[in-house]
């Protein structure tokens, strides 16, 4: 199925579920190294998506995407709202600049950067990061989303054993290692919704 | 949950509610209560923004007045407040000679600092940042850029207003907020926990017979839970880590905060400055200006903090300038 | 006991060894620092002394500065200080015109303050005395004598300082100050125990979910023990008593104070005021002065009191005046 | 024996075991129905009136009795203080005023007085002149010691019932009803120990 094509209504309606679902296990990671408020945050921001999902999914999807991303940083709040914001807002920019000649790997790449220069962060700091890139160079060899949503999880797994070095867990040291990093947990959840819904909806 | 409070998700829309009742000297743009400004402009001034979350009255939105700051955006509990917001306070406050922000450092206001700059910057209006790091405790030496930001950021205020109050460049300001900065220490002790209203219970849990040396003012890990010794110990152990990093040498002048998270009565912060006093007394160095109350709290949390500014010829005449805002008055002695 | 403390026994005179440290306005005399007074005096003002126990801060000698108290005789914890004391502040703080004595109505008190009025009688220093009862709670209407007094006592030092500070004679200060106590009504809600630190435990025990409304400050029993309610209908509850006896129609104009009993945070106090502020505008009536914070503590207890005085054109710029002490600076507006 | 033969010293030290053995106690039944401190402030008067027993007893009668009380009102603060202090006072200027003519159940009924002027109450109020009004009854009659004694237990037990009228437990109303009052309490013990004392130096 091609990018475009999805109902994006529907989209946004899964992802707000599985935080829903979720979102106390986020909470729970997120007071073992931060302040306990990390599903609460994300559970706001994905409400208030569903809330404009209408008028979301009438727009072209580069656009809708810069919408997403806008409302998420002004719900989300803390360090995840905009950085979440600057992804979709930086992928909705990439896309539309290129027009139909789009190459979402590559765009998608290009968000990955803006999202690692806000937080000044990079690979291996504990963070949502830590998931955001693998899975681009999953989809950047187009590998099943089935495939996707695996290193998804995978990833925000392998968190576990880092050493948080960005972000409120960075202030516990060596005391942050031996659990997941809430963000890259629910960035793990939102992939893994968005995959299921391709795999769904494309013909094997 | 031991709290006045009605509905916890109107928490902070009802504290703005009431202050805004109280204190006519500041208002509100952008029909948003949560984008905080003083009501009395001065054309030409450098305008000075602060924001982050709420819980730790009078921090922030409470140093917003004359000479001190001139707007705030106010997040919820321990939330930094929205780009968004940062950018309706700039465009407000800025009276053409460009905005100063001074805020703490943590990544999530960090960031939503820089996407208000850049709004800022597509209105042409020039943003300069200056971010607290004064927590000795968050990260050793040579690491300070790691370091949170806690109350010692109230003397980079007192600075920053001053000098825009004097009708400095934003670049002179911007120097000599960093320069206070640069030349304060903050080390704080929790004895017991916060708890934040939409959460209902405590955040963390200290013995009956414990304190944490170190903990942030959200209720962050500190560097060591250890049995609660008598109030000279503690103060010793503290300033012990403050004297590591700014020397106090004969004839050595400071200002010094003895600050209370919240739940500790002003007595035994009165115990505490005697013990900080009798130890620059000690190296023959003076306490030249002093602050004791509650100035950048963490909710009920029972605990103090003891902020250090080394003075010099700039820094003093404006530390010692008086101010007033609805929280805070500072009359020159 | 979660307290910055070294020995018990020590609590009282190193708090005051710290503020001596802190603040050269205040200084004390009989080489006894628990006989605290204003360092600069003005010859033929009447003087104004306070006294009381300690653990109270910015109550009792917070009060001691320009514009409001000239000395106060400080007691140890909750305990009334002695006739000794209060008399040899008395000694020094009258010049020429009189001493008028403010206190709370505790038998403690008005016992030793009554033993130093009588002392100063034999040195030739007239004394007055205006006795503080404006706690609702502690007594029915007709009984107001046998009332405590609690943070209301803050509008009579202010009106009095104010009266005093304009020459005025003891006769017209202490005729103001004694119409600012009749017209002062004070309610109180607590959530949870102070702690004595002599005593290391905690003075009584309310519920989790309970509150207490009416209770003294020194954990005196209120009138009932209920779940604790939302925040403004625990206002409706304290502003019902309030209104009852000090009627606010439409015009009438009042000073408020919403007072932190130590543990509660600015925030919530402001979510109180906020309540209060609604319930005059409702009636029509205007709270033309306001202060919120920690103005009469009782050490780190949870809780919160609303201070309500009737304005009339004499005491209206009273109220209003600036005064500037350690613990307490009002600039006007 | 007469009143100025006995040896004030050894009557001090017996005082001040009495109410250290009951400080706590004292404490409990002060925090029933006050601030609970009434023990501790009892226990620091007696210390210091202990503590300058020597100088005290080398004094007359009169002058002694004067001396305990300032030290009394200076030491024990609270309400019980000054009390405590203008009973003694009170009485040892009485008895000085009147010289060797002193009638001593006279100049206590006066000195009592006093106390109830400067607390502004009476009898009936629960306070310690419960205890002082019927002691002194008995005095004046040439009673026993042991018979003074068994009064001034019987008066203090008596202010259980009793419903506060003064002092902080008079805020509690009629919830202070069903406790003893400390302050009586305070000063039957005294009064006991004083009798005893009495009782045992005097030839049956
Ligand atoms: N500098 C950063 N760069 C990238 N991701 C970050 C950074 N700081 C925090 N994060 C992510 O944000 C998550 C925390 O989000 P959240 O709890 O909502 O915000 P806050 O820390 O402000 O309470 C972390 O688990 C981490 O994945
Ligand atoms: N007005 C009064 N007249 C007589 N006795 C009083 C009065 N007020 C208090 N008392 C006595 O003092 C006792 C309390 O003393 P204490 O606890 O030492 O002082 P405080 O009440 O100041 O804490 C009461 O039990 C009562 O016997
Ligand atoms: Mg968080
Ligand atoms: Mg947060
Ligand atoms: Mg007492
Ligand atoms: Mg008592």
């Amino acid at each position: 199925m091609p990018l475009d094509a999805c109902d994006l209504s529907q989209l946004i309606s899964l992802c707000r579920a599985q935080i829903e679902r979720h979102c106390e296990h986020l909470g729970r990671l997120d007071s073992a190294i931060g302040d306990g408020d990390h599903g609460a945050n994300m559970k706001r921001g994905l409400e208030a998506v569903y809330r404009e999902r209408a008028d979301i999914a009438s727009l072209p999807l580069p656009a809708a995407l810069e919408r997403i991303g806008l409302v998420l940083v002004m719900t989300i709040g803390g360090a995840a709202g905009p950085l979440y914001g600057t992804l979709l807002m930086e992928l909705g920019r990439g896309l539309a600049d290129e027009g139909g000649r789009a190459d979402f790997a590559a765009s998608l790449a290009r968000a990955i950067a803006a999202v690692a220069r806000r937080g000044r962060s990079g690979p291996g700091d504990k963070t949502l990061l830590d998931v955001l890139y693998p899975v681009q160079a999953e989809i950047a060899r187009h590998a099943a989303p089935d495939r996707i949503a695996a290193c998804a999880r995978t990833a925000a797994q392998a968190t576990e054993m880092m050493l948080a070095r960005r972000g409120r867990a960075s202030y516990l040291g060596a005391r942050s290692v031996g659990h997941e990093d809430p963000g890259a947990s629910s960035c793990a959840l939102l992939a893994m919704t968005i995959c299921q819904y391709f795999q769904e909806h494309t013909p094997s | 949950m031991k709290k006045f409070l009605n509905d916890p998700a109107h928490f902070v829309d009802e504290m703005l509610d009431g202050i805004y009742r109280a204190h006519p000297q500041v208002t509100y743009v952008n029909d948003d209560k949560r984008c905080l400004v003083v009501a009395a402009r001065k054309p030409g001034k450098v305008g000075i923004a602060t924001g982050g979350g709420s819980g730790h009255l009078p921090l922030f939105l409470g140093y917003v007045g004359d000479n001190m700051l001139d707007g705030c955006a106010v997040g919820g509990v321990f939330q930094s407040p929205s780009a968004d917001q940062m950018h309706e306070v700039t465009k407000y406050i800025d009276q053409g000679a460009g905005v100063l922000y001074i805020y703490g450092n943590y990544t999530g206001d960090i960031i939503n600092f820089d996407m208000a700059a850049e709004l800022a910057d597509i209105d042409g209006i020039t943003v300069k940042q200056v971010i607290g790091n004064d927590d000795v405790a968050s990260s050793v030496v040579g690491e300070e850029h790691k370091r949170r930001g806690v109350a010692g950021i109230f003397f980079v205020y007192k600075v920053a207003g001053a000098a825009a109050a004097n009708m400095l460049s934003l670049d002179e300001v911007t120097r000599l907020a960093d320069k206070a900065r640069a030349n304060v220490r903050t080390i704080g002790v929790a004895l017991s926990s916060c708890v934040v209203p939409e959460v209902g219970h405590a955040t963390f849990s200290v013995g009956e017979d414990e304190m944490e040396i170190g903990m942030g003012i959200h209720g962050e890990p500190g560097i060591g839970r250890t049995k609660l010794a008598p109030a000279d110990a503690v103060v010793d152990e503290m300033m012990q880590r403050i004297f590591a990093e700014l020397p106090a040498g004969n004839g050595d002048e400071f200002a010094v905060l003895v600050n209370g998270l919240g739940g500790t009565p002003k007595e035994e912060l009165y115990i505490l400055f005697r013990r900080v006093s009798q130890l620059f007394e000690e190296r023959g160095a003076k306490v030249k200006h002093v602050w004791i109350g509650e100035f950048a709290t963490a909710m009920e949390m029972a605990g103090a903090s003891i902020s250090v500014l080394k003075l010099d010829a700039e820094l003093d005449p404006l530390v010692a300038a008086p101010v007033h805002t609805p929280f805070f008055s500072h009359i020159k002695a």
